[in-house]
């Protein structure tokens, strides 16, 4: 199978559904010259195959990006647009918030909206709090967007995919630091449902609900524990609206035991929702509290070793796990 | 500029047919409770919705904002149905999920109302976007106020819309007044206009209550637009003989100014024109007026006998599928 | 006591403070003149009182607006400014979630950034979902921010005269619907703490966690029950940053019960975060699943019939208490 | 205008001091991992910022973006603490908190750095109504990259600004590049400047590789704030020399277009003057240039040798007490 960094799978993706369908368009800041010649980079070449009509950088005017994404997806097309990264998403949010998700719904069902936002997230890469700021909890808590944050390459393809083809705005939320982590991608098309989560590692003893970036550190406690004799069920939730709530509350009411691990900060973060599902739906069959291991309340730091201690890693799961077993 | 009598007709007819609308809704508010919502009405301002809509083609798109009832129905949109949404009934354009505030009309190319001030630019050079994308012959028209005119989207849109020439007319509807501040109260240009200049696309100020004046500048800038010449600013100067809302008492707004845009209204200008160049008599204006009348008063009955939308449907309409 | 309505409140509050310190200043659209004349609303008279200089008529230009209170604050003036509906912070999200709340921690902790942003916030106004929109957890999501959001008349005085004279950004959350419900307000000066949440009816047979206009519709509920022989213990958060988790734990220790009520939006709301926090911290001494009362997934609709549907009733919470019992 | 030669001498002191900085921070990059996150330099960009500085006084304020070490440089921000925020040590001017991108100097009086393009702008505004309603006569001064001027905050900023006749004086450096898309791809608009005229306020373009002239034109707009009559846009016309960031391999950029704009390069350009003049020696400026490398080699050791922030060192500085 084809290796590729997520930022090629996305590529991939676009090319495919470009391809296909002659209304699916790109647009944004530097998706076709962009700074970097790089083809780890998610719009790379793009531009060159498909030109400049279909291919469109902007301003730097991320109101107008998503304005342009919502006026053109009423009137029939399949804008892909790029908000450059997450802290950004605030300059466009009253255009995702209050129009993207509304506007059907204020219709009376009358128009459908379907684009596609793709923003970077992410700390790890040095830049600060203005660059580095998980929000998909946030675009979570607003009736009429869906949110898919992928964690694995062969997941962005299929999730991208099948995102530019919903008929509803859809917020595709891409980690930086998996662009330069190869993994398997199938060759052949396919499809990835929005709304289903993927066990990523069946286990007994523990459900370790995550997503995104989350993955990997996910993985490692899970091997760490693996050696004491404890089985962490890893559960990547892939997209958070729509949620998958029954492959959740099916692990937990194999395990157990919860712990729901993110990058973003604490207060108001995604794992409050997976708690409240659990303590709504499995109540009877949690055997142990819940432990949420995610960033501090506290912006992203630039500096290497802030940094590193605001993103969550295996020893605190591992940590966490323990705790609750 | 040569507009066809049967276009001045098509005009007066929409401006009455607007005044009809706006003054019973203005009636109806008299009665506490009868209409939900805020009112947002146009009265004084029939001239701009109605010379840009007779200057278009159907298929040619309208953006609108909250105070979007003339441009509607000079649009082509059926009463009935819009009163029965501005009264939130389940038979409204929008099956009570709008109001009156953000109507939506995909059926005669209106489909992107916001009330959020300034949002419409970018929504409009979305859809011109998309006209242009697939080489349409058609065009878009954002109506906005002269508050939207401060918001940050107005800038990023016309900025994108010039560098891009999309087919878009900005209209800016400059009734004096953004809430209960006066037009030098929130901006010290002189025009809104003079802001076109810094996007190199023309600007234009026009007599707002002149609905020919208007008609001839959007028939100008709507062929700019289709020859991919790209948008164009139309000021449209105007006025809001009410107040913000029908709840707003118009305290800050002086009488005498008030008196002295009554007496510009829209309306006689155009019939006494058309009765001066003897294409139109008297009767037939006193028609129209009956005519409106007659289907302003049948929409009401429509939106009063129609049923409010069943609790449980607001959870429709949500999600395309 | 007088008796006044939250908007009348906030008046007093800010009408104490500015008299108070002359560094004190509002803007926002329409704080001076509006277009209402409304001994109700929370800024009649103050432009009388203090003239044009401190009450600031600004534009329609939300980032603006933001923008000033952030960069005057910096320069040591104690701004407090308004965001007209909630809907519309998105506009200004940018100024405060990357500015407001991060510069004083990208300064290493040399800058501070006093300033107030008031919000009108609530459904029933049948204005519809551009006007109704409850983002309480958004900017609970966001460190470096308090959120502050009163229940009662007397609370919201005392809370925003803390807001005023606290050196960090505090977003001061109105629910426009407690304008027109007059409450008891002490004569006298008091400040109410920020981060304290209140027990409003003490209860031992189950805890209903609950903030902003939803305290009435929780006390309806509340009396209900009573007559039922069950008794609700009533915590009104008062504040969601900083979280008085104590008082939430305190209650939940000895009811063993909880239920959350809020207006917003179910998946993301801030239930969320006060389920992690109990699952977490008292999950020994909980003896029944929780129940979260809120907004369905839906944009506010307009219609009276709709919006009654969307806004949580004393009926909801009922079902949801006898459910657990 | 006549420029006391002491000001001549000083903006070329800042300017040779921020080329060292910068030149050694480029040679840094080189080898991978020695200096964290992105590093966005001014280079060939350093007589804005020295002759912007230079009419400012210490009391006046600036509110910076992501390409600011030569701003806080020529505002007098001590190269050892910028420095070592750069390296994003604990002895940095932000504690490592910042790092090079949002850089906060609140003793030089530039306390609000943002890396939000357009984001300065009303921050700016912020601070100079504070300085208006305290009667203070100081000015701020923002500084920003021709992209931003798309961005709408721009826009508000501008348009508040002139209205409160806010002692604000808005830099624009055009660099003829936002990212990888030159001027003309971004805007129709021919100068940034043109847009004043939308906000009744003066606009003016200069010479930005000229720092007589950048000095001139702000000394001047300060008098106006000064005076009360409100803002100013100012353009400065410059040209980034490196790429965006010292990983961008400028292949967007045209060979002659860098070689030729490298031959206009501000600092020869003043210090021919100078010599011309006869106000300086040759030797004096090898002096200064060995002083400005001395500085720079000197803020790199410090920064080398200072420790990173302890990790718990994150949890401090989010809240005031
Ligand atoms: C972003 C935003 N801010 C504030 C409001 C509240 N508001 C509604 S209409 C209005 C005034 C708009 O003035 P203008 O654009 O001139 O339009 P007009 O009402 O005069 O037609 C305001 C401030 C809003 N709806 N949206
Ligand atoms: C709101 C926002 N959008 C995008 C970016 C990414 N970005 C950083 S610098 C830059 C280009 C800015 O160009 P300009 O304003 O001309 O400044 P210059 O870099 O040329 O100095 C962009 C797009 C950002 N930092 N902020
Ligand atoms: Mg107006
Ligand atoms: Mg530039």
């Amino acid at each position: 199978m084809q290796q590729l960094g997520m930022g090629q799978a996305v590529n991939q993706a676009l090319r495919e559904e470009m391809r296909r369908n002659s209304e699916v368009f790109i647009a944004g800041e530097g998706v076709g010259v962009g700074i970097h010649v790089n083809p780890m980079f998610p719009t790379t070449g793009l531009l060159e195959e498909f030109g400049s009509k279909r291919v469109r950088d902007t301003p730097v005017s991320e109101a107008a990006i998503a304005g342009l994404a919502v006026g053109a997806a009423e009137a029939g097309l399949r804008p892909v647009v790029e908000i450059m990264f997450n802290p950004f998403i605030t300059l466009a949010s009253d255009m995702i918030v209050n129009h993207a998700a509304k506007l059907r719904y204020l219709s009376g069902g009358k128009s459908s909206f379907p684009l596609v936002i793709r923003v970077k997230t992410g700390a790890g890469f040095g830049a600060g709090c203005q660059h580095s700021h998980n929000l998909e909890a946030w675009l979570a808590h607003c009736p009429g967007l869906k949110v898919v944050m992928p964690a694995t390459p062969a997941d962005a393809k299929g999730l991208l995919k099948s995102a530019i083809r919903d008929d509803n705005p859809v917020i595709f939320i891409e980690d930086m630091m998996l662009y330069f982590a190869p993994g398997p991608v199938p060759e052949e098309e396919y499809l990835t449902p929005i709304g289903k989560a993927d066990v990523k590692r069946p286990g007994g003893d523990v459900s370790l609900v995550t997503w995104g970036n989350m993955l990997g550190v996910a993985f490692k406690a899970a091997e760490r524990l693996a050696q004491e004799g404890v089985e962490v069920e890893v559960v990547d939730l892939r997209s958070l609206v729509p949620l998958d709530t029954e492959t959740i509350l099916e692990s937990v009411r194999k395990t157990g035991r919860l712990v729901v691990l993110h990058e973003a900060t604490r207060t108001g973060g995604f794992a409050g929702e997976v708690s409240a599902v659990v303590m709504e739906h499995a109540f009877g069959e949690l055997k142990a509290p819940l432990r949420r291991v995610t960033g501090p309340d506290i912006p992203v730091p630039a500096s290497p070793t802030l940094e590193r201690f605001y993103i969550p890693d295996e020893e605190q799961v591992v940590t966490a796990v323990r705790e609750i077993l | 500029m040569q507009i066809p009598v049967e276009k001045k007709r098509e005009m007066l007819w929409t401006m009455i047919l607007s005044r009809a609308f706006s003054d019973t809704l203005s009636e109806l508010c008299k009665t506490q409770g009868r209409v939900p919502g805020m009112m947002i009405l146009s009265t004084g301002q029939e001239a701009v919705g109605s010379g840009v809509c007779a200057a278009l083609l159907p298929e040619d798109v309208i953006v609108t904002n909250h105070r979007s009832h003339s441009h509607l129905l000079a649009k082509g949109a059926d009463p009935r149905a819009l009163m029965a949404e501005i009264y939130c009934k389940s038979t409204g354009c929008n099956k009570g999920k709008s109001g009156t505030l953000h109507l939506a009309v995909p059926e005669v190319n209106a489909p992107c109302t916001s009330t959020v001030v300034g949002a419409g630019l970018p929504l409009a050079v979305g859809q011109a976007f998309a006209q242009q994308y697939r080489e349409e012959r058609r065009v878009t028209v954002c109506f906005f106020g002269d508050g939207a005119a401060d918001e940050g989207s107005f800038h990023e849109a016309l900025n994108l819309a010039s560098l891009w020439r999309l087919p878009v007319i900005f209209v800016c509807e400059n009734n004096l007044y953004a809430g209960a501040q006066r037009y030098e109260e929130h901006t010290r240009t002189r025009h809104v206009a003079d802001r076109a200049e810094g996007y190199a696309i023309p600007g234009e100020v026009v007599d707002g209550n002149d609905v020919l004046a208007v008609y001839a500048s959007l028939t100008k800038s709507r062929q700019r637009a289709l020859a991919g010449e790209g948008p164009t600013l139309l000021e449209c100067k105007t006025y809001r003989c009410h107040g913000h809302s029908e709840s707003d008492p118009q305290h800050y707004q002086p009488e005498e100014e008030i008196r002295s845009w009554r007496g510009k209204c829209p309306i006689p200008r155009l019939s006494d024109n058309l009765l001066a160049e003897g294409r139109i008599t008297r009767d037939e204006i006193r028609e129209m007026q009956a005519k409106a009348e007659a289907m302003v008063r049948d929409a009401v009955s429509f939106a009063e006998a129609s049923p409010y939308p069943l609790a449980e449907e607001a959870l429709e309409d949500v999600w395309a599928d």
